[in-house]
């Protein structure tokens, strides 16, 4: 490697690639030894695909990349990893019935003639899981056991805990909390004066002008703009990414008093997550749940809609003292209840079929007739409707969801949700992978929803946009409800400290 | 891929055999009987044989008549695998002036009846061939002794016939069955079967097996238990892989039916009746016991 | 319909065609008496039986499941049809709803047992093989039911030389397809094949549709097995001894997919045909048994060769 | 290892060990002689052939593929060593050694077929039950082979009374069952069947590892022919009909799944040994045919229920 940092370690030039349309065209891009080179743009924009390029994902139709002044053109995954650049990737690939260790070191599992040493195995994962802040979990503990946001946590361990020149991250923090997200930094510093270069993808501006050295925007799959962080502004690389004026990023929401209680839970348990949990939401407002990562804010929405069972604790609806019987999800959404799941992948899309058939799969019922018949003219309509107004970057609503971007697949999702009329709704990470200006229309909706009188649950990992967007926040600790915040009580130290109230000192 | 089929158009009648389970040994000698016959034979007529997976599978040689039907083949002759399940079809075929011989397993008398139809029959019989089976081994045994008797699928007609002349002849002569229990043909049902029955009748004397794979099966399991010398057991089919085992006195006796000529009485026959325009009545064939060539003697009057 | 749905759908049975064409071309050049009209009237008054259950099948495996009952559910229906009929004197109608109720409590047997307890159907319908061929036994005293004329009326010929049971396969060939692909009930069996989690969470409760799709598959097995009944006018214990297999085999050279979530019953049809053209032409040529099933096992892995040519899934490149 | 671990082990075990005392228990009280030694050797003696493949069976399942031909090439391996020792007179290790490289080629061919066009082992299987046993009697001309003594060193008896095959059955299960946990190959093997997308995405390559699982499994069917062949000192075409379910649902009964990604080569042991106890006893007891195929069906589903009891997986609720 070039020791001066004047060489550049990878510089990519004319790239191009078209599926049924053109992703990338005519990029041009190069990121030097310790650098970190962040990487923004809509979603759809093509930055997923340029990253899988540089890692030997995805074959491109033209261009030509240069690895420390040599030709590079990996044939795959392994061949990029060889060549000493490894991608940790926007989509969760983990495999869930190996254990934590085994996932750390899938590829490299330390052996004698096949046969795994465990004992070094475990030992080796342990430092590892530190430097991401799982220290506390056990090596032998499946993946399957945790959360979105601890797998995305282990997913960057494995891109960390390799020797590479370049270490791709798409979008690694989109569902992280803040600590987190620091720990992740400081672990970049360190790689960064180890001469590693960075290619970081994200949505999370401020946090892209934190860490980068120099910040690209991709717009249509063309490389518009390349300034370092000093040199720019939020709002100009807003301009630059959507081709307009957002306005300030998030609106900060009028504040205002919520109706009548929608939801009422008392004493809700289920498993170690979720420990005598109680709250309301009311009609017209939008409560927000904040929490450390693994605090147990999913797996509250998930036992109160039915998706898990319940260990103890009632809900009662629509100001009602009869708790409602909710012991499935099809009770819940019976009784006017809806949850978005955090995981896309896995809990709420159909991949392989239709983007249409996705976004009606919740509300059938209504676009048919006679008892079962499918109206395809409505569905198509009320499909169509939905990706304008979300602006859901697709071919046509033919298109199978597999082959969107990962915030594209996340507005669809949100989509599947927002045609069908619920009064409880319940949104897990909503915004998970998805650009400004789309996060701005999600939000503006889900207002909208409740001024409409509709109750509004959001968990989100992103605090700034709680507080931003928000009636009231709920902060979970340790499974426990700690606090809850009206609009204009809170800051982030005090939710920040309501949130780790419930672990002692040492995170 | 055109093995076994002369095809140019000519006047020659076309015979179609339809066999049970050509997986089964005996159906293949039968079938290569039929074939050797029309080698020999060549300007007689031509020969399209089919058969079915196993003897289970009815369905598809009631499809295979039709199909015969739709060839316009000039007579049929047919090993049914079920005795009353095919009759509907073969009256179907005869009505489209088809000529149908029926070998090996007879039509039930009473379905013929019913549909007013006349197949002519040639054959073994099953029963009687049991019977001298059984007989012989009777000789071996002491009247009051224990036997076991391992029978085939249970709803074949042969496999029925076989059981009650094995009881037949085990009545006559004063045995005790003290089971009985279905093999569906294959050594291994029947090595299971055996294997629990000496366990639970330690005293067992004979055990009589409706064909030779479920013999191999018996003779398998007794070895295993160390009873090849105290338990006999009898066979029936004569099928090659029993000759050793005749020998070595592991197994006692077995029946051969000639399957090779089987096939070609009922050619035979049809050709004749195609010729003839007339019903001949019913013919058996000759069933033969086997036993172990004792020195000497000479037991058998197979013609192989 | 647009133009390109038009196209669409006709490159989605060329292929099955295709193939169908070959087989039919090869088999009229090697025998003489293959390529008549009595040969296609015969297939098509064999088929309707595995065309009924290919149906049901279709739906089990596009929402991921399997049902290897089929063909003891078959000898169990047509043993009771037998049963009441030859034995007991029962009135057509009667044996008639008897079959179809026997199928129908199979049917559901297998789903509530897979369903509650969330067991493979793999090996509830295992299970379901071996009980109702048991039953079958049992009912027949494994013996064959001779029915006669009583049930002749089922097999009676319709129009233009086509016997009603095939014109019923027809009829329930088209009615399924679009039940597959224009109902909710189909939307949401595609879906559970899919990914039957995001189903669930998304407020749909899957089970009953599962239930559904099983009682409709036992529903078709008695369908199926009165029809072969009245072609044999005689109720067999041993009957559909493994169709299982054959149905699957038709099922999956028709296309529809294993894992779940991609199916039609249209293609299914061709798959049908393509074994029945097979089986009819191998056994005009008369070659040897043990060839025919070797050319048998090759044609059936060569289909779903030819078939993932058309439409290889790119995101489903491993499997 | 620690205690939890042990806890965790022998609970593995304890709901299939449980199953299985019971039938002994059932079956003792009901028969004069069925609890005795004499049983429980012969059970040895015939179990030898199932628990080989289906330790095959477990790894092909693992990676949620399925291998349906495993009864025609154990006909097929069995014809082969038949054939090569009555027939062509060769010596027992040319026999051998003939056997098993048909085993495994007949493997290398699933998993060549399927890995290449990435089809679905179902049906390329499906394609080999039917070529294999074609094979089978086309290499023997349908006959049964008699080998006689040729082939008795094979079947051996070596210590306490337990046969060679016994024996070598033993040790395959124990080494395929630390394999699968305790090696990368076996970790390999799980990881696939989880998610092979993300092995593939891990810079693994995939297609060879399934390759190497489906020739392992035709390389022990070779060797379950071996036994079974020297067991009954010939060699029928017709052997291993129908072993491919049987098979299967002794593996499923033990606990391993049909979607993949979890299994264990010991609990198919055990679900070997309950059908082999099941199949005895009722022998024993004497029971007719249809009620043995019932008590069959309503034991392989009753074990899988009781199986699901055991280990809800928390993370798979809506399954
Ligand atoms: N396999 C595929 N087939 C067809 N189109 C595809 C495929 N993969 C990606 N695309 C399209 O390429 C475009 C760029 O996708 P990409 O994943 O690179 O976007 P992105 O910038 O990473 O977006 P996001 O911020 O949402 O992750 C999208 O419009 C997507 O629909
Ligand atoms: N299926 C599961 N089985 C066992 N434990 C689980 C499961 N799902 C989550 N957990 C555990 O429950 C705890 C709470 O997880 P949960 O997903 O509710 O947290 P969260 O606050 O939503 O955080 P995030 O989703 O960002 O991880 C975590 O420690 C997690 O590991
Ligand atoms: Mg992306
Ligand atoms: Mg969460």
């Amino acid at each position: 490697m070039d020791a001066s940092g004047q060489g550049k370690l990878l510089v990519v030039t004319g790239l191009e690639k078209s599926y049924s349309a053109k992703v990338l065209s005519e990029v041009d891009l190069s990121i030097g030894a310790g650098e970190v080179h962040a990487l923004v743009g809509e979603n759809g924009a093509g930055k997923s695909t340029l990253a899988g390029i540089v890692a030997g994902l995805v074959k491109p139709d033209g261009g030509h990349m240069n690895l420390n002044g040599r030709p590079y053109a990996p044939r795959n995954r392994r061949d990029a990893e060889s060549s000493g650049i490894r991608l940790v990737m926007q989509e969760l690939n983990l495999i869930g019935n190996l254990t934590l260790a085994e996932s750390l070191f899938f590829d490299r599992l330390p052996h004698r003639l096949g046969w795994i040493n465990y004992n070094r195995l475990n030992e080796q994962a342990r430092p590892l899981l530190d430097q991401v802040g799982l220290g506390e979990l056990d090596p032998t503990r499946l993946v399957s056991s945790l959360g979105v946001g601890q797998q995305q946590l282990i997913e960057i361990a494995v891109g960390l805990s390799r020797r590479c020149d370049l270490l791709i991250l798409d979008e690694p923090t989109a569902a992280l909390t803040d600590p987190e997200i620091d720990r992740l930094f400081a672990q970049i510093v360190r790689l960064k004066a180890n001469g590693v270069g960075m290619i970081y993808i994200s949505h999370r501006l401020e946090e892209v002008q934190r860490v980068a050295d120099r910040i690209s925007v991709l717009r249509d799959g063309q490389l518009v703009f390349t300034r370092r962080p000093s040199e720019t502004s939020l709002e100009e690389i807003v301009r630059w990414m959507v081709g307009r004026e957002l306005g300030s990023v998030v609106r900060q929401r009028p504040a205002r008093s919520g109706g009548a209680v929608a939801l009422r839970v008392r004493g809700l348990r289920a498993g170690p997550a979720v420990q005598d949990v109680s709250f309301e939401a009311r009609y017209g407002e939008i409560l927000g749940f904040a929490g450390l990562m693994g605090s147990g804010r999913t797996e509250t929405m998930r036992a109160l809609y039915g998706a898990d069972r319940r260990e103890a604790g009632q809900i009662f609806l629509r100001g009602s003292d009869v708790p409602a019987k909710i012991r499935t999800p099809s009770d819940a959404v019976r009784r006017g209840l809806a949850l978005l799941t955090e995981n896309r992948k896995e809990q709420g899309l159909l991949l392989p079929m239709a983007v249409r058939a996705n976004i009606s799969l919740s509300h059938l019922g209504s676009i048919s007739r006679w008892g079962g018949w499918v109206q395809t003219a409505v569905e198509q309509a009320v499909a169509l409707r939905w990706i304008q107004n979300l602006r859901i970057r697709c071919a046509s609503a033919e298109q199978p969801a597999v082959e969107l971007s990962g915030g594209n697949q996340q507005k669809v999702v949100i989509a599947k949700w927002l045609c069908r009329d619920c009064e409880v709704m319940i949104f897990d990470e909503p915004t998970r992978g998805i650009d400004v200006g789309a996060k701005f229309e999600v939000y503006r909706l889900l207002a909208d929803l409740a001024d409409k009188g509709k109750a509004i649950i959001i968990v989100s990992s992103d605090l700034k946009e709680l507080m931003a967007s928000c009636d009231r926040i709920a902060v979970m600790s340790a499974g426990r409800l700690a606090a809850v915040f009206d609009r204009g009580e809170w800051s982030q130290d005090a939710i920040m400290a309501a949130a780790l109230s419930g672990y002692g000192v040492n995170l | 891929l055109t093995d076994g089929c002369q095809r140019q158009a000519s006047t020659k009648p076309r015979v179609a055999l339809i066999m049970k389970s050509l997986a089964n040994e005996f159906f293949l000698t039968m079938e290569n009987g039929a074939r050797a016959h029309q080698k020999a034979h060549p300007g007689e007529y031509e020969l399209l044989v089919n058969g079915i997976k196993d003897e289970l599978d009815v369905s598809r040689q009631i499809d295979l008549v039709e199909q015969m039907i739709a060839q316009r083949v000039d007579a049929i002759v047919i090993a049914p695998a079920d005795s009353k399940a095919l009759i509907a079809v073969c009256k179907k075929a005869q009505d489209a002036g088809i000529v149908v011989v029926n070998i090996d397993n007879q039509f039930d008398a009473g379905v013929l009846a019913d549909k007013k139809a006349k197949i002519p029959f040639v054959g073994p019989d099953n029963r009687k061939g049991a019977k001298a089976v059984g007989d012989y081994l009777a000789k071996h045994l002491k009247p009051g002794d224990p036997v076991a008797i391992v029978e085939g699928a249970p709803n074949a007609f042969n496999a029925v016939q076989r059981k009650l002349g094995f009881e037949d002849a085990m009545k006559a002569a004063g045995m005790r069955i003290i089971s009985s229990q279905s093999g569906y043909w294959e050594t291994d049902k029947a090595n299971q079967a055996v294997a629990a029955m000496i366990t639970e009748h330690p005293d067992l004397k004979a055990i009589l097996c409706a064909n030779d794979s479920m013999a191999l099966g018996a003779v398998a399991a007794l070895r295993a238990a160390g009873k090849s010398d105290q338990v006999l057991v009898v066979g029936y089919d004569n099928i090659s892989a029993v000759q050793q085992l005749l020998k070595e006195g592991k197994i006692l006796a077995t029946a051969d039916q000639h399957a090779d000529q089987l096939a070609v009485f009922g050619i035979e026959y049809a050709l004749a009746m195609l010729t003839q325009e007339s019903t001949p009545a019913d013919q058996e064939t000759p069933v033969d016991l086997i036993t172990a060539p004792a020195p000497g003697a000479k037991v058998s009057t197979a013609t192989n | 319909m647009g133009r390109s749905k038009l196209i669409n759908l006709i490159s989605d049975y060329l292929g099955m065609a295709l193939a169908l064409a070959v087989l039919i071309i090869i088999f009229s050049l090697s025998t003489e008496h293959f390529f008549s009209i009595i040969t296609f009237r015969t297939i098509a008054n064999q088929i309707p039986a595995a065309i009924i259950i290919a149906t049901g099948m279709t739906y089990i495996l596009v929402i991921a499941g399997i049902d290897l009952s089929v063909g003891s559910v078959l000898g169990l229906c047509s043993a009771v049809l037998g049963v009441s009929l030859a034995h007991l004197q029962w009135p057509l109608w009667a044996g008639l709803a008897g079959a179809l109720g026997v199928g129908l409590a199979c049917g559901v047997f297998n789903g509530l047992v897979s369903v509650l307890w969330g067991l493979p159907s793999f090996i509830v319908t295992l299970g379901m093989l071996e009980i109702a061929r048991g039953g079958a036994h049992w009912v027949t005293h494994s013996q064959t039911q001779y029915i006669g004329s009583a049930i002749e009326p089922v097999a009676a010929t319709a129009v233009g030389g086509l016997s009603l049971p095939f014109l019923v396969a027809v009829v329930i060939v088209v009615v399924g397809q679009l039940v597959l692909v224009r109902t909710v009930f189909g939307r949401y069996l595609v879906a559970i094949g899919t990914n039957e989690e995001a189903v669930r969470l998304s407020g749909i409760d899957p089970r009953p549709i599962k239930l559904a799709a099983f009682a409709l598959s036992g529903l078709l097995v008695a369908i199926a097995a009165i029809i072969d009944t009245a072609r044999f006018q005689s109720a067999n214990p041993n009957a559909g001894t493994g169709f299982e297999l054959e149905a699957i085999a038709a099922v999956v050279i028709g296309g529809t997919s294993l894992m779940g979530g991609r199916g039609s019953v249209v293609s299914s049809f061709f798959g049908v045909l393509i074994i029945a053209v097979l089986n009819t032409g191998l056994a005009s040529i008369g070659v040897r048994d043990e060839t025919k099933r070797i050319i048998t096992g090759l044609v059936i892995v060569a289909a779903v060769i030819v078939d993932q040519y058309r439409h290889r899934w790119p995101w489903k490149r491993g499997k």
